[in-house]
């Protein structure tokens, strides 16, 4: 019964983890993933999620062993 | 989606994606990959682009990058990016090669090639490819300037051009 | 018209037009070209376009070409074409290649690459550059068909892209 | 007191010319150099004309020297 997390670029470096796992709950959402992984750290605005490597919106509902990514707008190219 | 074909050829493989840790010259890559896929006589026009690595951005030099990716999600996501135009536009084929990692001033960063029968075809693909890359594949660059790590805090649209450092 | 340039470098040769009667490498003469220009710091983007002779026409099977050329206007209007895209465009160099005589499937009969700090200015400018070549560089096509020669009579638009064969 | 005048592509083999010379008459426009070098040819309708390398209108008053080309639609690249 577990999510994994995974925080990538400057949200990686100011949250202080790259991947963690959080235990999962039934209805669990987004916000709910954050505040279970980010220590306490406020979500900043303007960011982008992922669900199993797709790109989500807020009122997904996260299953168990689900993978969610948080990230900044990317740059690459 | 589907691939629209002038021509099918069963053994040809049509959308190639790779993420790359070592330098690469572009050119050589293509020359590879053109006669690999040969079948030259369908393929009117090639379009390609190269983004490589500036020494300046918004006003400082530049000394090197760091390039971050997601591993799976990225390699999936160029692979919706390139499925998506292959829908929209009748493709020969794609080519996509992009760095992760550490990235001198010059090094090619990203390589996208598309061939097709028609020119309008390959230039529309090409250009879309590249601007759903920059806005959507999973890569975030940390520049090394002179006293600071800084992260580019997303990319600025390839279409509209105003005025950029 | 004026040559808008990121930085200026005066040793550069920032515009080659070149017709051959040879058959060349795309790629061999890109990598050539950017070793030439080298000074890679300030191109963030290479725009290429490659056209091939296609082995079909109209619904005909094509088994070779003749290119024919106004020499002298030829050259004048590539550079014409190259010029004005510099004058809309921030661009750094600009290479466009084009044969002329008889051509053989899937050789290369035209190379277009633009080089710039910014994609945007490097795609829409070698886009134009194709299709102003396209419609007014004074060329001409005499397709080798099984039974007869046929002059292409004029090129389509590459920008609208509509049904074609 | 010449004119130079060149034909291209199909219109090359039509009229059977690629280059000749015609008389410089003064006030001469490009349909009298196409009467005097076009061998009693009608003049195709949609062929493109430049005087001096670079592409003019009919009504452009050609000079003594002047070099007139005579061509269809361009089909490089």
């Amino acid at each position: 019964m577990a999510v994994t997390v995974k925080f990538f670029a400057n949200l990686r470096e100011s949250v202080g983890i790259s991947s963690t796992t959080v235990e999962y709950v039934p209805d669990m959402k987004i916000a709910d993933v954050w505040k279970a992984a980010a220590k306490g750290k406020e979500r900043p605005l303007g960011m982008l999620t992922a669900v199993n490597m797709e790109y989500a919106k807020d009122d997904v509902v996260i299953r168990d062993n689900d993978e969610v990514a948080f990230f900044p707008m990317v740059s690459g190219g | 989606m589907k691939w629209r074909f002038f021509r099918w050829y069963p053994e040809a493989d049509i959308l190639r994606i790779e993420l790359r840790t070592e330098t690469f010259d572009p050119w050589q890559e293509l020359r590879a990959h053109e006669a690999q896929m040969s079948l030259a006589g369908d393929c009117g026009a090639t379009a390609v682009f190269v983004g490589s690595m500036r020494d300046f951005n918004a006003g400082d030099k530049v000394e090197g990058l760091y390039l971050e990716h997601y591993p799976g999600m990225t390699e999936r996501q160029l692979h919706t990016i390139c499925e998506a135009a292959a829908g929209r536009w009748t493709l020969r084929d794609v080519l996509v090669l992009h760095r992760v990692g550490e990235i001198r001033v010059g090094e090619a960063i990203v390589l996208v090639c598309v061939r097709a029968a028609h020119r309008g075809d390959a230039f529309d693909a090409c250009r879309a490819i590249m601007e759903e890359l920059k806005h959507t594949a999973p890569f975030w660059k940390k520049e090394k300037l002179q006293d600071r790590g800084r992260w580019v805090e997303g990319n600025t649209d390839g279409y509209a051009v105003k005025e950029r450092n």
